[in-house]
């Protein structure tokens, strides 16, 4: 296990002191394994929380900020955060105006968070929404969008609800705008090599020493094929259809891309890849709109990356382009 | 036995957790095959955490002080679900210091129904629901005497019954052959559960 | 070789086109591997120019952008750029108040970069400097410091000299002070696994399955020692060990630190490192400003990490934390 | 031939650039061995782009065209010493459409000089330095027809020389021991160059 830490039991919390100690201005961690901001919920906004497994840095805590989330559950590598703590995020995002959950649809993690809102409504009297992140369109069919699991493009969601929040609208309009961007989303991930779940050891799959897998999730989930390696505009052309095959872009239209590393694939070769992208929704005659090009929704060590597009309207655009701030992202 | 009390639900608690710690690496191994290999930890640490706590004698707070001991130290899907269980059992024991054993089946049932609302499951899936369907249709009208036997051997029939049978529900479902070739592992874990919990004869 | 890219050849061109089209406002590329500001040269302020070898984002091209370089000359994968190319991106960063070349220690770098600095000498009459960053505390010692080779530390030069050629000083003021600040660095970095360049198609050298080398420099540059992987613990006590026989900090001294990843290693393990880091310095009692942790200097898909000191008086203090930004690195 | 003109350069330019590509693969193994492999790209890709360059009579401005296309086809180390040395000789040759032969001997030694303060190297670190050299000297006082042997001797010598010595000069200084058993890289093309350079008798 080629990984820096010291037991493997610590790799979350370590991880965590280290986070906080290194952006005090933006983290602040006032209970085990619940990152807050420092200068606490803000009166009379609506609160945006979110949480899942770690080992996705900078999702999720990392967009705990102005204009994003307010505050953050976090599990162990790969795991859900359990429902008290969960809880306590909800509590420490309340301003008194309620509470959205804002995550990735993930088994556990919705039960979870199933369970803290209702927590959190007997004890706390906090009123509470959900807006599930199921952006990846290889883990269910356009039938079942429901399923799928949500991925990178959760960003986009935090940044457009975060940005709502700002703007003192109430629960309903922000998990109204929230669910919009969700929708907005498609994602679809390729993967090169594993990466290590510190307590397991191991790598949590295998691929052959030329072998892609398309499609396959960001916890090793399985995807569509596996094959020899292809060229990198082959394998961008591919994952831009099955985004347009299922969400259609046309002339005029307007949308945000990000090209995502799953953590080691470097920025040279995500650069390849969105010279590729760029290339197909010019063709296309739609307009780019802040690309992302970079780590925002990683698994450790892993090699591959994903594409999420979000389809952008005035509203969505506004939101996503108003000033916010967390250590790994920064807009105005 | 013929009523349950909290002292006789930790005595049961106190044989589940060994019974768990004795079945950890076993789990372990079965969710390793499927899911993320955490199982015989979930449920070895929750029981233990649960056998630890303090019951008051209303067994409705005494099924709570379980519920909230599996919430404590497991966040996996299981332990949320068994949580989800005991809390369910708990509004319906709430007010009562003795249970008829013949009160047991309903409150198996409000527990599996419990279960099935909040991970969104349904029976067939091959999942730890179908054990405690299985279970709750088994003693519904057995008395107190078979009532432990009749438990234990449904939770067995359930994993005989799904062989060959796809995973639908949890990580498991990702792997759908090699799923239907495997027992399911939340299955596998109650079925540990049940035998530890019934009190052996001898 | 497991990377996502067309014709090796093409990798470093159809990189900087992915670059250049996801940040048109920081980047453009008026001649082939020569990146400038897409508003041209200041009129009157000291232009910086770097370069050096591809393969390290986002050093060097990165780091163009108000606040930090003028201009850059791209090199193939750990390959200097030539002298022609140099002496072009001096030209673009030319506004009239002369130019300095800031880069790292590397044979053929300083080679090329003469040669270019006598090019627009004898055809463009523009007057040069030069500051080499020498912060590789392992690659030569403290009484060859001149002959170290220069890793992360650079973007801490970048920053503070850009800064200074903000205020409008004059070339000998900027040289100056971008000299103070590559004498107050200092770097050191350990190596898991190897990268790949493109052309070579191989790894750049071989570590065991768990063995780990103290000291390897960016382009796999032999270290101190090689052995198995100790805890994090005890990695970051070693290196900041060599960096205090370096250059001691004492109670309330000032300091910057950057915690690098190489490429693969993640956040995550980077934020145990920094827990560890910090830990030691408020030991000692000196106050760490302004901390850095993630990929700023990089070695493509490498796993390992650097770690950099930069101590730090009022001026350098001032420069560090003037308003800059690039696509990498906002302050302000 | 007791001339140097600027057709001639070229015809010596040629045979290098055929000489370079023949060697190209041995030398990017050579340099496998002990820096980044390129050597042979290098060497082969700068006197192809010399040997194509129009060349102007003058031979100080033929020798600036070899400079420029060194340049611009190459920013390896070797390549910008190339490039250098012919600068140096540029400067000499300005002026002239021939030289005597006789006149080489001082452009070798200048080209060295150049480019010891180009890469800030010394003689006696085992690079390409050493066998100009050699060159420089075994020709010195040499009469036309025998120089070019000569000059070969010297550029072989240099390489028996130093064997078991180490590189102290590029990246090859990295790798003290390997360094001190190969040959080094730079001396290597060095001889090749030469070799291809001098027209054989037959
Ligand atoms: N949504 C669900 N509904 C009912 N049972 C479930 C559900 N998800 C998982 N399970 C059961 O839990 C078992 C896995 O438990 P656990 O290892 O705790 O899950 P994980 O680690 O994936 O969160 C499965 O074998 C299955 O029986
Ligand atoms: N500073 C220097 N001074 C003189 N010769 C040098 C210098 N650096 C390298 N060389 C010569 O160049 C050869 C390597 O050339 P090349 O492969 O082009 O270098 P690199 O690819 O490392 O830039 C060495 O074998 C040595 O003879
Ligand atoms: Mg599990
Ligand atoms: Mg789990
Ligand atoms: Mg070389
Ligand atoms: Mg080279």
């Amino acid at each position: 296990m080629k990984k820096i830490l010291n037991n493997p039991a610590d790799y979350v919390d370590e991880m965590l002191d280290g986070f906080v100690a290194a952006h005090p201005q933006f983290y602040a961690q006032p209970e085990r394994r619940v990152i807050a901001r420092p200068e606490g919920a803000t009166s009379g906004k609506v609160g945006i929380v979110s949480g899942g497994g770690s080992g996705h840095l900078p999702v999720f805590t990392g967009y705990v900020g102005p204009g994003f989330l307010d505050a953050c559950a976090v599990g162990d590598v790969f795991a859900s955060p359990s429902a008290e703590q969960m809880a306590s995020a909800i509590r420490h995002a309340d301003g008194g105006a309620g509470v959205l959950r804002l995550y990735g649809n993930y088994g556990g993690d919705v039960m979870n968070f199933d369970m803290a809102g209702e927590m959190v409504d007997m004890e706390n009297d906090i009123r509470t929404a959900t807006v599930l992140l199921a952006d990846d369109i290889v883990s269910a069919g356009k039938d079942e969008a429901e399923k799928r699991r949500g991925v990178a493009g959760m960003i986009y969601a935090f940044k457009i609800a975060g940005a709502c929040a700002d703007t003192k609208a109430d629960l309903d309009e922000v998990t109204r705008v929230a669910q919009k961007a969700a929708d907005a989303c498609r994602s679809i991930g390729m993967a090169l090599t594993p990466c290590i779940v510190p307590q397991a050891g191991k790598a949590n799959f295998e691929l052959g020493e030329n072998e892609m897998e398309m499609g396959m999730g960001i916890h090793g989930e399985p995807g569509i094929w596996r094959d020899a390696l292809r060229p990198a505009d082959q394998i961008v052309d591919e994952m831009i259809d099955r985004i347009l095959a299922d969400h259609p872009f046309s002339k005029g239209d307007r949308l945000s891309v990000l090209v995502n590393s799953l953590g080691a694939t470097p920025l040279e070769e995500l650069y390849i890849m969105y010279r590729k992208v760029k290339q197909r929704f010019d063709a296309i005659g739609a307009e780019i709109v802040m690309p992302l090009v970079g780590r925002y929704a990683t698994s450790m060590e892993m090699t591959g990356a994903t594409i999420t597009t979000i389809a952008l309207d005035d509203e969505l655009e506004r939101y996503l382009k108003a000033p916010a701030a967390c250590a790994y992202w920064r807009v105005g | 036995m013929a009523t349950l009390d909290s002292a006789r639900l930790k005595a049961a608690l106190q044989r589940v957790a060994a019974g768990a710690a004795a079945a950890a690496a076993e789990l372990n191994a079965a969710d390793g095959q499927l899911g993320d290999g955490d199982l015989g930890i979930t449920v070895s640490k929750g029981f233990a955490a649960a056998a630890e706590a303090d019951l008051p004698s209303d067994l409705g707070m005494a099924f709570l002080e379980c519920s909230k001991a599996f919430q404590r130290v497991s966040s996996s899907s299981y332990g949320t679900l068994v949580a989800t269980g005991f809390m369910a059992a708990a509004k319906s024991a709430k007010g009562f210091e003795t249970l008829e054993v013949s009160a047991i089946p309903a409150l198996v049932a409000e527990a599996r129904d419990a279960m099935m609302a909040r991970g969104k499951g349904e029976l067939g899936a091959k999942s730890v629901l179908d054990s405690l369907d299985a279970c709750a249709k088994a003693i519904e009208d057995a008395d107190a005497a078979e009532m432990g036997d009749k438990a234990v051997a449904a939770a067995r029939q359930t994993l005989q019954d799904f062989k060959g049978r796809p995973c639908k529900l949890g990580r498991a479902r990702m792997f759908t052959e090699k799923s239907a070739e495997l027992d399911d592992p939340g299955q596998l874990a109650f079925l540990r559960i049940v035998e530890a919990a019934v009190p052996t004869a001898e």
